[in-house]
């Protein structure tokens, strides 16, 4: 059985990675096979290279990084930018998002985003919506995706209380149908499930 | 050889200041060719030799310390 | 095969070899360019019909011919940095780009000088000239380009992608600006062909070419060698090295 | 999962149009920028008429190329700006035709509004009706090749904070072969002597852009994006 999850039910695996920027070791020999059903939280101190480790991950950065990643299922990755278009309104900005995954039915879109509660938004330009409103945007892909890879940046940042807790449901969903999630995020997660947390210092996952 | 006297050479029957100057150019520009990246190696050398003495906390031998 | 392609790859073996290549490349390309200069100044006869103007044609051929293959020497080490990433095609990408350019200003400007006499101007629209004009501008494209990044490393990899997609251009280019020459040729000046040179002057002319590659190999090789080392300036090696040279 | 690459390539370029036509005035800008360069000609030149038309193919064709090269910048920006370019690279399909489709979207945008307003501006210039649909073909088929050519510099550039003037030096030397053959085309109706030829080069300078520009713009976008 151990040996069958190891191979079949890898999502993401990473060997020795590091990265140097500026003649400054920010981490390395980073390992990580991340399974169908782990949650990961990458902890570290501001500016200990989190988001450059999630971009290598996703496979945006590809120069200048040591080590092998290898993505075994289709992923989505969400960044610090909610690649929300302004003159588009939140329900063509998703029916059009350009991450690539088959067209998604209209009920599909105006439930996802009564879910981040932009019920009554869709088809309000976005460029009339807050910063807030457009992160919101950009999570309702978590509620349309059939990736079962996610890395997300800071999911929560500019979400309120009420928010987050959609978000963890929706998260913990995710896990529960097999899916594996990898995260960086300043506030703790409540998450009535295990969390591993990997500490880009040491490299230890635990 | 060509020509027959020195100033024959220089005046290359009227093309002499054609001539030379497009030679004297290309020396000058090859010779920055070849100079410049050599100094850089050599300014380069200097200061990297400078940090790596300042960074050990050396103080110039005979110096009075300085604030 | 392989062991070679990978001590290319590491620094301190390129800046040890370049040095000791350097050490007899750079005088014999010295004596050469001084020994093909002084054959075809003094000990050629003169064109019969361009008199002695002509004899700066022994330096602005091989700069020409030596421009431009070296845009094709640093669209190969882009390639083999952008497919095997190796870091050392990089710094090869980077140091060709303003010898070429250097080498493209002395075709430029002898060309000039060398229509003065012949043509009557400074200047003319003519087919090679002008092509010599926009290899200038491709040159110093890649230059500015590789300036514009703060990231040396992207630099590289971005100008080694404008150096491919000008490999491609470059012939396209040629071959449209010489038939846009001879659509609106004046139809009073040739250029003497190749082919019809006498091969009294032929000799010094090829000899000069060979002078001038080896010195775009020495140009080549003394950039590599102050860019490896700004480089790898963190490595132990750099640091014993200045560690060395200052002691001196 | 994933969408079919034609799928996708066709989602993009109607998102990319969508973004486009929400906002007409940038959309006249292009031509705008075309009028107002053609009417400083006159000024430059004089009002003579034969002048000006002896000068036409070439001041339209070199307006048409300006106009071509000051919207390159603005390919990719946005996207990049707002973190959609990342996650187009993300995206499973291809990369080659997702940049094809981005092109695409540009060239309907802006070179082929330009062609079909050509004729218009060759009547302010007077050139001789004539030569008109050679220009105005000429140009549809060389602002293709323009927009595929912007491209690679609008990747390349996409991630520096000043692209603008940076753009016009690493592409203009690629813009002159089809500045010869687009003005000769012109020129050669205006003497009277088929077009064909000249159209078929650009036809053929097209089918190379179209092959292998979008390779050079997708490793440009890749580059610019890993920062």
């Amino acid at each position: 059985m151990a040996s069958e999850s190891a191979t079949g039910d890898v999502l993401l695996r990473a060997r020795e990675l590091g990265l140097e920027r500026g003649g400054r070791q920010l981490f390395s020999g980073i390992e990580l096979a991340l399974q169908r059903g782990q949650l990961v939280q990458v902890e570290g101190a501001n500016g200990a290279g989190k988001t450059s480790l999630l971009r290598i991950l996703a496979g945006l950065s590809r120069y200048g990084f040591s080590g092998s990643v290898e993505r075994f299922a289709p992923q989505l990755f969400l960044g610090h930018q909610s690649a929300v278009k302004g003159l588009l309104t939140p329900r063509e900005n998703l029916a059009w998002h350009v991450a690539g995954e088959a067209g998604f039915s209209p009920e599909a879109i105006d439930a996802a985003l009564a879910a981040v509660s932009l019920y009554g938004y869709e088809d309000v330009p976005s460029h009339a919506l807050s910063a807030g409103q457009h992160r919101r945007v950009n999570l309702a892909r978590l509620f349309l995706t059939r990736a079962p890879l996610w890395l997300l940046d800071e999911p929560f940042t500019a979400i309120d209380r009420a928010g987050v807790a959609v978000l963890e449901a929706r998260l913990l969903a995710h896990l529960q149908q097999g899916g594996g999630v990898l995260l960086t995020s300043h506030q703790p997660i409540a998450v009535a499930y295990p969390l591993l947390r990997l500490d880009l210092a040491t490299g230890a996952l635990q | 050889m060509y020509f027959e006297s020195l100033a024959a050479v220089v005046q290359m029957e009227g093309h002499g200041a054609f001539v030379w100057s497009a030679y004297f150019i290309t020396i000058g520009v090859i010779v920055f060719m070849v100079y410049a990246p050599r100094r850089r190696e050599k300014r380069f050398l200097r200061q990297l030799e400078g940090q790596i003495r300042r960074s050990e906390g050396g103080s110039p031998p005979g110096a009075s310390k300085e604030v | 095969m392989w062991t070679l392609f990978h001590k290319f790859g590491s620094p301190p073996w390129l800046y040890r070899l370049s040095g000791s290549i350097l050490r007899w490349l750079l005088p014999i390309t010295v004596v050469a360019l001084v020994a093909g200069s002084v054959w075809g100044l003094l000990f050629t006869a003169p064109d019969f019909r361009q008199g002695n103007s002509y004899r700066i044609i022994y330096i602005h051929v091989p700069a020409a011919v030596v421009a431009l293959a070296g845009y094709y020497v640093m669209a190969i080490a882009g390639a083999v940095s952008l497919i095997w990433r190796m870091k050392m095609a990089d710094i090869a990408m980077r140091a060709c780009a303003p010898i070429g350019a250097a080498l493209t200003f002395i075709a430029l400007v002898t060309g000039s000088i060398w229509g003065k006499p012949t043509w009557g101007t400074w200047w003319v629209w003519d087919a090679r000239i002008t092509s010599m004009l926009i290899l200038l501008f491709l040159y110093l494209g890649v230059v500015a380009l590789y300036e514009a990044y703060e990231n040396k490393a992207l630099a590289a990899k971005a100008c080694a992608v404008l150096s491919l997609v000008g490999t491609v251009n470059i012939p396209i280019i040629y071959k449209s600006v010489d038939w846009w020459y001879s659509l609106h040729q004046p139809a009073s000046i040739k250029f003497t062909g190749g082919s019809t040179i006498d091969p009294s002057m032929l000799y010094p002319l090829l000899f000069m070419i060979l002078a001038f590659y080896a010195l775009f190999t020495c140009a080549l090789l003394l950039n590599m060698r102050a860019e490896i080392l700004q480089r790898e300036q963190r490595t132990a090696w750099v640091r014993a090295l200045a560690g060395e040279r200052g002691g001196n | 999962m994933p969408a079919s690459a034609a799928g996708f390539c066709f989602r993009l370029v109607r998102r990319q149009l969508v973004l486009g036509l929400r906002r007409p005035v940038e959309l006249g800008n292009p031509l705008l920028f075309f009028a107002m360069v053609v009417a400083l000609f006159p000024l430059g030149l004089g009002p003579a008429p034969d002048t000006l038309a002896d000068f036409a193919p070439g001041i339209l064709w070199i307006v048409a190329l300006l106009s071509n090269l000051l919207t390159s910048d603005a390919v990719f920006r946005s996207d990049l700006e707002d973190g959609s370019l990342e996650q187009l690279l993300l995206a499973p399909q291809p990369l080659y035709f997702s940049a094809l489709a981005y092109v695409l979207a540009h060239w309907l945008l802006t070179g082929l509004l330009l062609g079909l307003a050509s004729p218009v501006f060759a009547l302010m210039l007077g050139l001789a009706p004539t030569a008109i649909p050679a220009l105005a073909l000429s140009l549809l088929l060389g602002t293709a090749v323009l927009s595929l050519i912007g491209g690679i510099g609008g990747a390349l550039t996409v991630g520096l904070k000043r692209g603008g003037m940076l753009i016009s030096l690493l592409i203009l030397p690629f813009y002159m072969p089809v500045l010869i053959f687009g003005s000769s085309a012109v020129q050669a109706a205006l003497n009277g002597n088929p077009a064909g030829p000249y159209l078929a080069i650009l036809g053929a300078l097209l089918c190379i852009s179209i092959a292998l520009a979008p390779l050079a713009i997708a490793a440009g976008l890749r580059i610019s994006v890993d920062t």
